[in-house]
Parts: structure tokens; C-alpha cells; sequence
């Protein structure tokens, strides 16, 4: 089976305070940041490189985004990905949209069964990306995918629902996935494996090479500014051994008509 | 890899499970493996694991989740070596170690060892906590930055993140400032010494570091180092001079020993307490070093040092050794390693126990807790002793 | 399957039940030659009332289970032969009582050899038991179970022979205590009640020991060994006759091995005495080194190689790693003291035929009352081959017992076999018939001692 | 064959017969003694043979350099009057078997120090005193390619080291060292007495451990520390060997600041530690052996003895033991040097 991976590159925020807007008001400070693959395409990338790994076929990793990226695709290529595509494009942050232009326009070039998408991203959030090229692309497409088997010229997928139920498909190649965390356990990657994947292939193409022009990428979404949101009341701690503090907070649940 | 590929494939068989690896030296119980001690099932002991290591990689079993945390929850510390009396015993914990590289390799290793390295790659410690914050506990101390004084001050990861030893890294500097010893930290500029890394089998990682960091002492014109923790210690020691990292280095206690004998600390001030020493696993039975602890804490008037059963090469490591201090393969269960220790501890009518490792600090101290013995057993570092002797907060 | 998983897991709690394939690949195999039989359960009970609700749970599902010791018998015995449940007893591991005047202990049956070694020498230095040469890690039951001998062999007999009481969950769930403990608080003595000792030496087949009272010997300030050498293993037999009529040596063993090659073709008497004084030291060396083995001395036939102070207790082995390969295995029997030479010299061959330095090995059991005798095959454990030279050696061995009109000691199920082929029948019968008894549903450790 | 040079027209024109009249273990009148030797050298029976403790002694005794002792042991072999119970015999000569490969032949670089047939003890050649050594027999699996033999003159066997020994000096050579320092005097009596003694060739120059130790402590003069202990050596058989080094012990003593006590068995007239004599043949060996040790024990003990400096581990084994549980210490004499130096001495217990 012929997989693209689509990955997206963002800062590892997981110690939130050390997120700082820079004075522009239109983006964070990058300086001190670390970036890698955002969580939602590392669960994609590895549902594509068990597939492969299973099924046989190619592995594409593809991104759109400038330079700096290209580390998140050495790593995709560590992770089992055959090759990496990124096409040279600093993209208006949230604009969606563009993106799914540029990476249905790249997908049409390649050889593919099989799109796999993060269901979302873990800096902006969107949660379009997928649909919006399966929909560009003309092909079927699962969102929210916690499950998948293949079979001969489909994949069974499940779906996560509300409450935890699950609903599952059948689905025609070509398709296109969008994958929920928890659909299985990225794999660890490896310096040396980064260090070997540096061999393997990385091309990169301009949006003309395409055929995309500066006016089919115009900006559908104006960012306006950022800003942390309003901080809540005060946090309360609750001191006492575990005993009273236990009693304390189930009188506070209990006023406050939670049980 | 297959077991033709692996580098102890001539030795790894050799192990007979005879089970003297779970001892301690004098034979008490078989609870000296620590992983053993928790689980009690055969897998975990020492020969478990170098089994199923052959096991695995002449496939008479698979990978498993199950498989690799049998094998992360070996915490290096080496009694297994101190007791096996055969001729490869000086490679167990290699084996180890080797089958934990191709785990990594393979991509094929726990949710906690993956998060702990990736925090590493990411942020030059585990917690994946933010770089720049790294020289924070050092505020307002007095602490210089290094530039050329005579030591550098190696602090490591747990003392400069870990809320607790942070506190005993404060301290140390400030007995350091007293005594007058010319020494700077690195602050935000202190990346990991990788002995973890190296532990958990993530070599290429830990190469880089080590490059990394011998560059960077190098470039500051480095000569001495001394370090809090016992695990940086063993890796500049024993592990950097392949990187052509030869630095002379010590670990605190030993400094504090010699300021101490050369009556540039003064400890005459004394303390009435009754002592009883932890040693952790880097420092003894990785590095012999039993005595230099035992020699400060002996120069104070007042304490009364006591030894529990288990000491020097039996010690029971804290559990922390080998990642797991994070990755907490051993936790959640009163036959975790730290509490079986604390429960030692109290038994020797102590009221301090001593400990030289922040990782043996954070174990031991949660584990007092969890066994409710605040009352009677307060956890403190040598460093701390000393501190407190020296009326330093 | 999954409901008795279940219910293992409400008796013992998850972390002491294992079904995953490492637990179940480990547990499939003991240390010696025998192929791996996999369990389907690996358990590691606390209590002897979990034990009492594993074997009710076993004998309703007619689920099989193997106790395992330490797993040093290196004959199979504790492999789970028909599957079913591993059960695993070393966290049964508190000594309970050390009676210092009338000399005994209380031990629960997973607690190690080495353990209790070291607990008498830190809590009771005056107080020794009869520690066998297994590595320390094997337990005081799992050697009650198949009549194992420890270095006080000599003056006492076998460790089965030290009970002083017994406590054990028969296959059927219900708790038995045997000796002075059946009716009162105290663990002295095993007897003079109707005896009704049905577990020592049955290898886990008719219930499980989950408690031992045994009897401790006095523990010398000085102990230490003597070595003397002989060429001529036609003495040996009374070399042995004569030194246990001075009746002071504690552990008497006589040894040939190939290799290192000072050894080969020679005999080696190691005689261990103790004394609680020089006085009392120098006695007894005189009696035995001068007065007794004088005569050999000066006859050139026995050379005295001089006396060590101090015991290695427990002692610590590496036959395992003789062919750098992580195993052995031996055969043990249990022979009158004069079928030495013969159990020499044949040992001999069969080792010369199967391309293994041979490594044989006499201990004196009571006074010259009988000597375990042994022949040790090494192989290495990543090369197939020299462990069926190894299990055909063993083999041949265990023909060459009974040939010699010797008990295989602890067999495994082809020792088994031909034991029982040699067998009264009347006496077989008896073994068939107590079996039923004790154990209806056939679970306790089947594959062993089955009466067909 | 090797023959050994042994001349009696020597002992026939010797006055004394130092070598059987100073012996501690016969008590034999002068003129007894040339009977006796003169029978010896002539190859028939003696008392003698039968009642040698094999002390190596009287090597040093004889003034004209005429191995005696050499002599007796030849003779007790020929004449098949063997000191030791036949088993025995046996075993020693079996001991000395490689049986765990071919040793592994590597460029020595000087200076070399060969550890014979003590690879266990590594640990005695540890820190500055020793550090820049290309060590030879380093590995105790292979320990008995290097092993010097002569311990076959206590089982009267001098045809088994005359067998074996080309061997075993071919290998020491093969490693290429022009000057071998020998951590056991024995290898050094071997290489530099016995083998001239019985005409076999030695490629290489020994070196005695304690003329090395001497120099080098002389190198380091300003490190050491004077010891200030009460020492005693426990002289063994071998260095009867090259009584011309022996005066390196008083020489390392007086260099360290350890003090000799002053005592009977000392020099020319020490004791055996016992070790061979307490398993020969003769009636009431291991009493007599017993005997030798009280004496020699307790006259440390009067002499105020702190420390007993070893330099021969057959020695220590058979000693060391005994002299703790009289409140001496029991050390090595290179872990001595150490201790003078302020190094911690490996195995000082």
C-alpha cells in the first residue's frame, strides 16, 4: 500500500509558562522554544509506518513549511518513512485552508492508496486539515480514526464517538485518515536513527513547481493578534492530612451541587 | 540485531540463574536485586532478564510492552556484578544495557523511557522542562557562574530541576562558598552528563552529550569538576574519556572530606543526631568510593554513625537508578526498593538518613512518606548535614 | 481459562499472577537439561492460606501445579510437566522461631538455604544447620521434598531426617501439621505420634510444605577443613570406614575431577571439623591426621595437603560455567560406602564416551551409613549438542545406579521410571494407593512418581 | 639432558660441610657430614635423603657455590626416596598443567615484571611503584605457561622442571623483554641459580622484585613516610636461591623506616613457614611442621614483631593466618613499599 504521511512542525509547549508572546502580538517568542512533530502526526506517521510495515509499499512523509522543518521530516524518515517531501512555503499560521491546497496539489503528483492526517494540531487546533484535502482530493475520508485493519482495496476503520462508543467503516482506496491519539504507541526515534535517515532522501519543491501561484495560496484567515487567555480565580489548596483533605473537598463538590 | 549480532551473544547464555545475584554479601534475603525485590517473580531477577534478553533476540519470544519494562526496571546498580562469581559478571549490567540499545533502536521501548529521552533530545533533561530555567535554584545565593575559577560546580539534572534537591544543591554551594573554594556553576548553559541515557541504552544520545559537553568544558578552560550527583560523577569519571573528556573530577562528598581534613570547613560546631548512611549505587558499588560519605559525617561531634544491615556493597539501591527515578518501573507497591530501605532505615533508630544523590534523596524521601515515618526518619543530604552544622540553611 | 486467571488474581492479587509469555517462558524451564514445559499460570502465593485457596481452586478446575523452591533440583522435578499453575514459594520467606535450647527453627518454606545461614550466623553464631551444596538460593522445603544432605550429613543424616515438624496444604485444600505441633504451640520433635509423614521426599506430588521445623547442631567457634589425597580409590572405602569411627568430622567428602588437572585420577577426602578451642582443635587433628591416616602417609598412599580455617557458608559454585556455557547437570544417588570405586571408575567412562571431563563426588552420609554419591555433566547451554551428550550421559548414569544396586536421589521422570520398574510391587502399590487418597484429581506436580 | 654441575672434588677438600652442619632440621657433626654428602655425590643411599625437609638451605649454606641441595633432590629422584606421599607428588606435578588455552604472546615493553604463577595476585602490583610495567602473565587462566617449576625440588622431581622448563622460558621470551623483574623469588632463583646450575640457556636477564623495589623506592625517597612498624620477614625457601639479594630486605626496611626486630630466626638460620614439610612422608610431619611454626611464631612475638612482611605467597597462605591470631599483621612486602608511600596496600588486612 502507497502511504503519505502529512506531518506539521510546532513547539513542545509542555512547560506552559515558558511560552512568551512576542511584542508584535502576532506570534510567540521562537527563541528559546523546541520544536517537533506535532502529537496528532506522530500517531499518523506511525499508523503509516505499521501499515507499510505490514502491507509492504512506499512511506511519504510530507510537510509545507520553511527550512527549519526539515528536521521534523528527518525524523518522520527515522521513523520508517521512505522518503520526505516539503514544499518550501512559510504559510500564514492557521490558515488552513492554503495548506490544504498545497498538500492536495502535492498529493496528486504522488503515488498514494492511502492519506494519513493528524486529526489536529496541537498549536492551533484547527482540526480541518485532513477533511478539507480529502474533500480538494475527491476521495473518501474518516476523521477522528482510533482503529484500522486493511483489507483487499480498503480499510476497516473505528472512529471515536462521545462516551467512548465506536463506530466503524469500510472504506474504498483511495482515502484519506485523520488519526485520534491513543490509535496505537508512537514509536521512540532514535538520535542514531536520525543520524542514519540523514542518507535518505529529502526533496524539496516551491509551490510553482506545482503549479500553485501566489494567488491560489492568498490567505483566507487574518490573524489579528494573540494573547494568553483572561487567568481564572485563584486555585485553592487544600491543606491537612489525606483523610481531611478528602473530607474538605467533598464538602466543597457538595455545595457546589457537583454530587 | 539477532543474538549472532549482539555483543555479549558469547556470554549471555552463560548465566546459569543460580540466583546468587539476588543476595546481598552476606547472604541475609534474596531482596538485593531491587527489580526482583518488587515483583518476586523470576523474570524480574537478574538471570530473568539476561534470559529473555537471549530469548527475545533468538526469537523464542516476541517484543513485549511486558518484556521491555522487565528489562527498564533494572536500575544499574549493580549488586548482581558484585555477587555473580563467574568470570562475566563485569558485563551483566552491559547486557543489559546492550539489549536496551537495540530496543531503542527498534523504537521499541516503554511510554516513560521514550518520554524520558525525548525530553532529553528536546530539552537536555528529563522532566522536559524548559532549558533557560535549568540555573534558577541558584538564585540569590551568592553562586557565580563559572569562568575559570577552580571548579566547576556540576549540578545535574534532578538537583536543578527537582524541587527538593534543588534545595541540597543551594546548599552545597553555599558550604562550598563558606569553606572558600573557588568554584562557578554552568546555570542555563548545564546540559545532561547523560549516565541515564547511557543507561537506558540510548547510546548515540549519550555520545552526543558527552561530545557536547567535553566541547563545552573544554572551551570554558575547565580543570576540576565536582558534581552532586553521583550518576554525573560516574559518567565524567568513567565514560567521557572516550570522548577525550579527561577531567579530573570529584564527587562532593569526597571534596567535603578533604576541606574538611584540611581545616577549611569547620564542623567542630556539631550535631547530636543518630546517622545512618544510605550509600547510592554510583558512588559505591560503581565507584568504590564507601568511605569518603561515611568520613565526613564521622567528622562531625555529636553524630553517632550507625550502619543498617545492608551497607556498602549490599546496599539496596533507592530504585532510582537507571531512569527509573522518572520512568518509576518499581513504584507503587510497599516492596518498592525505596521503602523496603526506609523500613531498614528506621530499624536502626536513626533519625536521619543520610543520603549523597539527589535520585536517592527524591526516592527515599517519598518513600519515608509513604511508609509514614515522617515522625521518625527525616531524609537529608550529607551536604545538608554538613550545612546544618555549619549553620547554613 | 480466563475465570481461574480470575479467581488467581482475587487470591494473590495481579502482580502475583502472570499468564504473559515472559513469565510463562521463564518459569518453563529449570537449570539443568530437561526440554522447557510451560505453565499456564505463574503464581507466587504469601500465605498458606492462599496456597489452601490455589490448590481448592486447582482441584474443582483439575488445573495441574508444580511447587517451585529455589528450582535447583536440575532434574525437572519442579517444571510444570502437564502445565497449569508454577507456583512459585519463595515469597513465603520469614523464619518464624529459632528455639536456641532445644536447638530447632521454624522456617516458612520458601526461606533460602543461604538465608537461614546467615540469620543463625548473625542471630544465633552457636547454632548451624545441615546446609546442602546447592547454591544458597535453594530452600529448606524444596529440600525436605526430595530428602536432600547438608554438611552435617555426616554426623546427622539426611535433612529429611532433622524434621521436627511439618506443616502442609494437601492437594485436596486442607492444612495438615505433623509433630509436636499438631498438639501443642511448640515445634521440638517429630515424633512419637502415629507417623503419618507422607510429604518428605514425595517432590510436591502428595501436598505443599509451607512450614519446616528442623533441627539445628551446634555451630563451633573454629571450623574448618582438611584435605587429604589418595591414587587409589580402593581405599577410600575404608579411609571413610575409619575416619567416622573417631566420630569427629563433621562433612566427609571424597572427590575426582578431570579438571583442574591436579585433580584428575586422584581422590581428595575434604574432612571438616570444629573445635572451640586449640585444644580441642588439636585433638581431634592429631586423632585423625596422625593417629588415623598416619599409617597411609607413611606408606606413600595418602598425602595430608593441610587444614583451612574457616567454612564458606553457603558455599558458592561454578561448575555451571565449566564449559563456559551456563549449565550442568548431575545425577545423585544414594549408594553404600563401598561401591565408591566402582561408582568412580564407571562414572569415569561414561563421562570419557560423551567427550565431558568427568567430576564425581562421594558424601558421607550418618556413620558410613551411606554416601550420596555424584556424577556431574557440564554443558554448555548455547550449543544443543553438548546437552544431549549431557542428557544421554545422565541417562546412562541413572541405569548405572541401579546397576550398581543403588536409589537414584532425587530422579527425574526417567530415573523415575526405572526406579519404579525395580520396585516392590506391593510397595508401588501403596505409593498408588496413597496417592489417590491425598491427591483424587491428580494435580499435584503430575509427570512425577505416577504409579501406572 | 640437563646435567647439573655439581663437583665433589669441592665438598671433598671443604672444610665445614656448611651445607649439612648448619642444617636446622638434622643435627649432623662435621665428619658425619662428609661422609654423608660425599655418599650423596657418590649416588648411594643417605640418611639424609630420607630425612630432608627440602628447605633449600644449604644452596645458600655451601660456600663454594656447589648445590647441595640441587644435588639431594637429583639423588632422591634417582634413588626413588620421594619426601612426599606418591599422591601427592602427583597432584603437584599435575598442577602444573595449562589446561585453558595457549597464552596470549604479546610485545613487552620494558621494563616487564612476569607475574609466574601468581596472576591472582595482580592486586599486589598496583600504583606508582609499579605502574609503569608491561606485565607478563597477567591472566590466571594461563598462569601455568609462565610457571617457573622449581617448586618440583620439594617432590625430589628435577626431571619434570628440567622437561618443562625450556618450554615455559621460550614463552617468557617470545614477549621479548631484555630484563624480566620477578614478582616471586622463586622464578628469580630459577632464571638466575637453577638454570646455570644445570646448564639451561635463559634469553632474558632476571630481576629481583626487592632490588627493584629498592631502586625505585630510592626514586621516590621523598614521598615516603617512615613506617615506624616493628617488622619481621618471613624469609622464604626460594630466596635461598640468591642470598646475594637478600640484603635488600634490610636495605627496603631501613629505606621505609620499618625496624627489624631483633630475633633468633632470622637470615642465614629463618625458618620454613612449614607448608611443604607438614604433608611429607615421614612419621610425624605435620607435627613437626606444627613445631617449626610455633617456634617461629613465637619469636616473633618476643620479639615484639608488629608486622610480618611476606614476599613468597606459599608463605603468606600457610602463615599469614597464624600470625594474625597472634596479633601480627601479615603483609606483602610490595604492599608495605605501598603504605611507606601513602598508598593504600591492596590487601593489607
Amino acid at each position: 500500500m502507497d502511504i503519505i504521511a502529512c506531518i506539521k512542525r510546532i513547539p513542545d509547549t509542555s512547560e506552559a509558562d515558558t511560552i512568551k508572546i512576542d511584542p508584535s502580538q502576532m506570534s510567540i517568542e521562537k527563541g528559546s522554544l523546541v520544536f517537533k512533530i506535532n502529537d496528532w502526526d506522530e500517531y499518523a506517521l506511525e499508523t503509516a509506518v505499521q501499515l507499510k510495515e505490514r502491507t509492504g509499499g512506499s512511506l511519504i512523509a510530507v510537510t509545507v513549511g520553511p527550512k527549519e522543518w526539515d528536521d521534523v521530516l528527518r525524523r518522520a524518515l527515522a521513523m520508517g518513512a521512505d522518503r520526505a517531501i516539503r514544499v518550501d512555503q512559510d504559510m500564514v499560521a492557521a490558515d488552513c485552508h492554503s495548506v490544504a491546497i498545497v498538500l492536495a496539489a502535492l498529493t496528486r503528483s504522488l503515488p498514494y492508496d492511502l492519506v494519513l492526517c493528524g486529526a489536529q494540531s496541537e498549536d492551533f487546533g484547527c482540526g480541518q486539515l485532513g477533511v478539507m484535502v480529502a474533500e480538494m482530493l475527491g476521495v473518501p475520508h474518516a476523521a477522528l480514526v482510533v482503529g484500522l485493519q486493511e483489507e483487499e482495496g480498503k480499510v476497516r476503520v473505528d472512529r471515536e464517538l462521545e462516551a467512548g462508543i465506536l463506530e466503524s467503516y469500510t472504506i474504498e482506496l483511495p482515502a484519506l485518515l485523520t488519526i485520534q491519539t491513543g490509535i496505537n504507541r508512537p514509536r521512540y526515534i532514535s538520535l542514531g536513527g536520525i543520524k542514519r535517515a540523514m542518507k535518505k532522501e529529502l526533496q524539496v519543491m516551491s509551490p510553482g513547481e506545482l503549479g500553485l501561484t501566489a494567488e491560489m495560496l492568498a490567505p483566507q484567515v487574518k490573524l489579528e493578534r494573540l494573547e494568553f487567555p483572561p487567568r481564572g480565580k485563584e486555585a485553592v489548596l487544600i491543606p491537612g492530612t489525606p483523610e481531611e483533605s478528602a473530607e474538605h473537598l467533598a464538602s466543597i463538590l457538595q455545595s457546589a451541587g457537583i454530587f | 540485531m539477532t543474538l549472532a549480532e549482539y555483543k555479549y551473544a558469547d556470554t549471555i547464555h552463560r548465566c546459569f540463574r543460580c540466583g546468587y545475584c539476588k543476595f546481598p554479601v552476606n547472604w541475609m534475603d534474596v531482596n538485593n536485586c531491587p527489580a526482583y525485590a518488587r515483583f518476586r517473580m523470576e523474570t524480574y531477577s537478574c538471570g530473568g532478564r539476561l534470559w529473555l534478553t537471549k530469548a527475545w533476540l533468538s526469537n523464542e519470544i516476541d517484543w513485549s510492552e511486558h518484556l521491555a519494562q522487565i528489562l527498564y526496571s533494572c536500575t544499574a546498580c549493580k549488586n548482581c556484578e558484585e555477587k555473580c562469581p563467574l568470570r562475566f559478571n563485569v558485563d551483566i549490567f552491559n547486557m543489559i544495557q546492550a539489549a536496551r540499545a537495540e530496543m531503542v533502536e527498534r523504537g521499541l521501548v516503554p511510554a516513560a523511557v521514550k518520554e524520558f529521552l525525548e525530553n532529553v533530545q528536546r530539552h537536555g533533561n528529563p522532566y522536559g522542562n524548559a532549558r533557560e530555567g535549568r540555573g534558577e535554584w541558584s538564585q540569590e545565593t551568592g553562586i557565580e557562574q563559572y569562568q575559570g575559577q577552580d571548579y566547576l560546580y556540576y549540578v545535574g539534572c534532578v538537583g536543578s530541576y527537582d524541587t527538593r534537591a534543588q534545595q541540597t544543591a543551594r546548599t552545597l554551594g553555599k558550604v562550598l562558598l563558606r569553606s572558600g573554594v573557588s568554584f562557578g556553576v554552568l546555570g542555563s548553559e548545564e546540559n545532561c552528563d547523560g549516565n541515564e541515557v547511557n543507561a537506558l541504552g540510548e547510546e548515540t544520545l549519550f555520545e552526543m552529550l558527552a561530545e557536547e559537553n567535553v566541547r563545552k568544558f573544554k572551551d570554558l578552560g575547565v580543570t576540576n569538576i565536582v558534581t552532586l550527583s553521583p550518576h554525573s560523577y560516574n559518567a565524567f569519571k568513567n565514560d567521557y574519556a572516550k570522548y577525550d573528556g579527561s577531567f579530573p573530577v570529584l564527587h562532593y562528598t569526597q571534596l567535603l572530606r578533604d576541606l574538611i581534613t584540611d581545616g577549611k570547613l569547620d564542623v567542630s560546631g556539631g550535631m547530636n543526631a543518630r546517622v545512618t548512611y544510605h550509600d547510592p549505587c554510583f558512588l559505591g558499588r560503581w565507584n568504590g568510593e564507601y568511605d569518603a560519605p561515611r568520613q565526613v559525617l564521622s567528622a562531625i561531634p555529636g553524630i553517632e554513625l550507625v550502619e543498617m544491615e545492608k551497607n556498602r556493597e549490599s546496599t539496596l539501591c533507592c530504585g532510582g537508578g537507571g531512569g527509573n527515578f522518572y520512568t518509576d518501573f518499581l513504584g507503587g507497591s510497599e516492596n518498592s526498593p525505596a521503602r523496603i530501605r526506609v523500613r531498614e532505615a528506621a530499624t536502626t533508630g536513626a533519625s536521619v538518613l543520610a543520603v549523597a544523590c539527589p535520585n536517592c534523596m527524591t526516592m527515599l524521601e517519598d518513600a519515608v512518606k509513604a511508609e509514614g515515618l515522617e515522625d521518625k526518619l527525616v531524609v537529608k543530604d550529607v551536604s545538608e548535614i554538613v550545612g546544618e552544622v555549619c549553620g547554613i540553611g | 481459562m480466563s475465570s481461574v486467571y480470575e479467581s488467581l488474581v482475587e487470591i494473590v492479587g495481579g502482580e502475583h499472577v502472570s499468564t504473559q509469555a515472559e513469565e510463562l517462558y521463564i518459569y518453563s524451564f529449570d537449570l539443568g537439561t530437561t526440554e522447557p514445559h510451560r505453565p499456564d499460570y505463574a503464581v507466587a502465593p504469601r500465605t498458606t492460606e492462599e496456597i489452601q485457596e490455589i490448590l481448592r481452586l486447582a482441584n474443582r478446575e483439575k488445573v495441574p501445579v508444580a511447587p517451585l523452591g529455589g528450582g535447583l533440583s536440575l532434574a525437572g522435578l519442579a517444571l510444570p510437566l502437564k502445565g497449569g499453575i508454577s507456583l512459585d514459594l519463595k515469597r513465603m520467606d520469614t523464619i518464624l522461631e529459632v528455639n536456641e535450647k532445644s536447638r530447632y527453627v521454624v522456617v516458612e518454606c520458601g526461606v533460602s538455604q543461604g538465608q537461614l545461614t546467615s540469620y543463625l550466623e548473625r542471630h544465633h553464631p552457636t547454632l548451624m544447620h545441615s546446609e546442602p551444596g546447592a547454591p544458597p538460593m535453594a530452600t529448606i522445603a524444596g529440600n525436605m521434598a526430595i530428602h536432600g544432605q547438608g554438611d552435617l550429613a555426616h554426623p546427622y543424616g539426611f535433612n529429611s531426617d532433622m524434621v521436627n515438624g511439618l506443616e502442609v496444604v494437601l492437594p485436596t485444600g486442607e492444612v495438615c501439621r505433623f509433630g509436636s505441633c499438631s498438639v501443642s504451640t511448640q515445634w521440638y520433635t517429630n515424633h512419637p505420634l502415629p507417623d503419618v509423614g507422607l510429604f518428605l521426599g514425595w517432590a510436591g506430588t502428595t501436598g505443599i510444605i509451607t512450614r519446616v521445623s528442623m533441627k539445628l547442631f551446634p555451630h563451633k567457634s573454629i571450623v574448618g577443613a582438611g584435605q587429604f589425597v589418595v591414587k587409589d580409590e580402593n581405599l577410600i572405602p575404608e579411609i571413610i570406614h575409619k575416619i567416622t569411627h573417631t566420630e569427629m568430622v563433621h562433612d566427609l567428602v571424597a572427590y575426582s575431577q578431570a579438571i583442574p588437572p591436579f585433580s584428575s585420577g586422584l581422590h581428595h577426602l575434604t574432612i571438616n571439623l570444629s573445635a572451640d578451642s586449640e585444644k580441642e582443635l588439636a585433638f581431634k587433628m592429631e586423632l585423625i591426621f596422625d593417629d588415623t591416616l598416619g599409617h597411609y602417609i607413611r606408606s606413600g598412599d595418602g598425602g595430608y595437603l593441610g587444614f583451612n580455617r574457616g567454612l564458606q557458608r553457603p558455599q558458592v559454585s561454578k561448575t555451571s560455567d565449566w564449559r563456559k556455557g551456563g549449565g550442568f547437570e548431575y545425577v545423585g544417588s544414594i549408594m553404600p560406602v563401598e561401591t565408591y570405586p566402582d561408582c568412580y571408575r564407571r562414572g569415569r567412562e561414561i563421562s570419557e564416551k560423551h567427550g565431558i571431563p568427568y567430576t564425581v563426588l562421594g558424601r558421607v552420609i550418618g556413620m558410613s551409613h551411606a554416601m550420596m554419591f555424584s556424577w556431574t555433566y557440564a554443558f554448555n547451554r548455547a550449543d544443543p549438542e553438548t546437552m544431549d551428550q549431557a542428557r544421554e550421559a545422565l541417562h546412562e548414569t541413572d541405569d548405572l545406579v541401579l546397576e550398581l544396586d543403588g536409589a537414584i536421589w532425587k530422579p527425574g521422570t526417567y530415573g523415575q521410571k526405572l526406579v519404579m520398574e525395580r520396585m516392590d510391587p506391593n510397595t508401588l502399590n501403596l505409593m498408588k494407593k496413597v496417592k489417590q487418597l491425598l491427591d483424587p484429581n491428580g494435580i499435584m506436580n503430575p509427570g512425577n512418581w505416577e504409579v501406572s | 639432558m640437563f646435567e647439573l654441575k655439581f663437583d665433589a672434588n669441592i665438598c671433598l677438600s671443604c672444610g665445614n660441610c656448611d651445607c649439612l652442619t648448619r642444617c636446622q632440621y638434622m643435627d649432623i657433626d662435621r665428619e658425619t657430614a662428609k661422609t654423608e654428602i660425599t655418599k650423596i655425590a657418590s649416588g648411594e643411599d643417605s640418611f639424609v635423603l630420607h630425612d630432608c625437609v627440602t628447605c633449600y638451605a644449604c644452596e645458600e649454606y655451601c660456600p663454594m657455590g656447589n648445590h647441595p641441595f640441587y644435588l639431594i633432590v637429583e639423588r632422591q629422584e634417582e634413588l626413588d626416596i620421594p619426601p612426599l606421599p606418591k599422591p601427592l607428588i602427583e597432584r603437584g606435578i599435575q598442577t602444573g598443567i595449562p589446561f585453558r588455552g595457549e597464552p596470549e604472546i604479546f610485545e613487552a615493553k620494558e621494563p616487564a615484571l612476569c607475574m609466574g604463577v601468581f596472576s591472582d595476585l595482580m592486586y599486589l602490583i598496583q600504583g606508582k611503584l609499579f605502574d609503569e610495567f608491561s606485565v607478563i602473565s597477567e591472566d590466571p587462566r594461563k598462569m601455568f605457561h609462565y610457571f617457573c617449576q622449581l617448586m618440583y625440588l620439594h617432590y625430589a622431581r628435577t626431571s619434570v622442571i628440567k622437561e618443562r622448563l625450556p618450554g615455559i622460558i621460550e614463552t617468557i621470551a617470545k614477549h621479548g623483554a631484555r630484563e624480566i623483574v620477578f614478582f616471586h623469588d622463586e622464578c628469580y632463583g630459577t632464571y638466575d641459580s637453577y638454570c646455570s646450575a644445570v646448564g639451561i640457556e635463559v634469553p632474558f636477564k632476571p630481576v629481583h622484585l626487592f632490588e627493584y623495589l629498592y631502586n625505585k623506592l630510592n626514586e621516590l625517597r621523598d614521598e615516603i613516610q617512615p613506617l615506624n612498624m616493628k617488622v619481621a620477614y618471613q624469609r622464604p625457601c626460594s630466596s635461598r636461591l640468591s642470598p646475594d639479594k637478600h640484603h635488600f630486605v634490610r636495605d627496603i626496611f631501613d629505606l621505609i623506616g620499618a625496624q627489624s626486630v631483633d630475633r633468633e630466626y632470622v637470615d642465614e638460620t629463618a625458618l620454613c613457614c612449614g607448608g611443604t614439610i607438614q604433608g611429607q612422608r615421614r612419621e610425624g610431619s605435620r607435627l613437626r611442621s606444627a613445631d617449626v611454626q610455633e617456634r617461629n611464631i613465637e619469636d616473633m612475638v618476643n620479639a615484639g614483631t608488629e608486622v610480618c612482611v611476606f614476599n613468597c605467597p606459599a608463605c603468606y597462605n600457610t602463615m599469614a593466618g597464624m600470625v594474625s591470631r597472634r596479633g601480627i599483621r601479615p603483609v606483602y612486602m610490595s604492599d608495605l613499599c605501598r603504605l611507606a608511600i601513602g598508598e593504600e596496600p591492596a590487601g593489607w588486612r
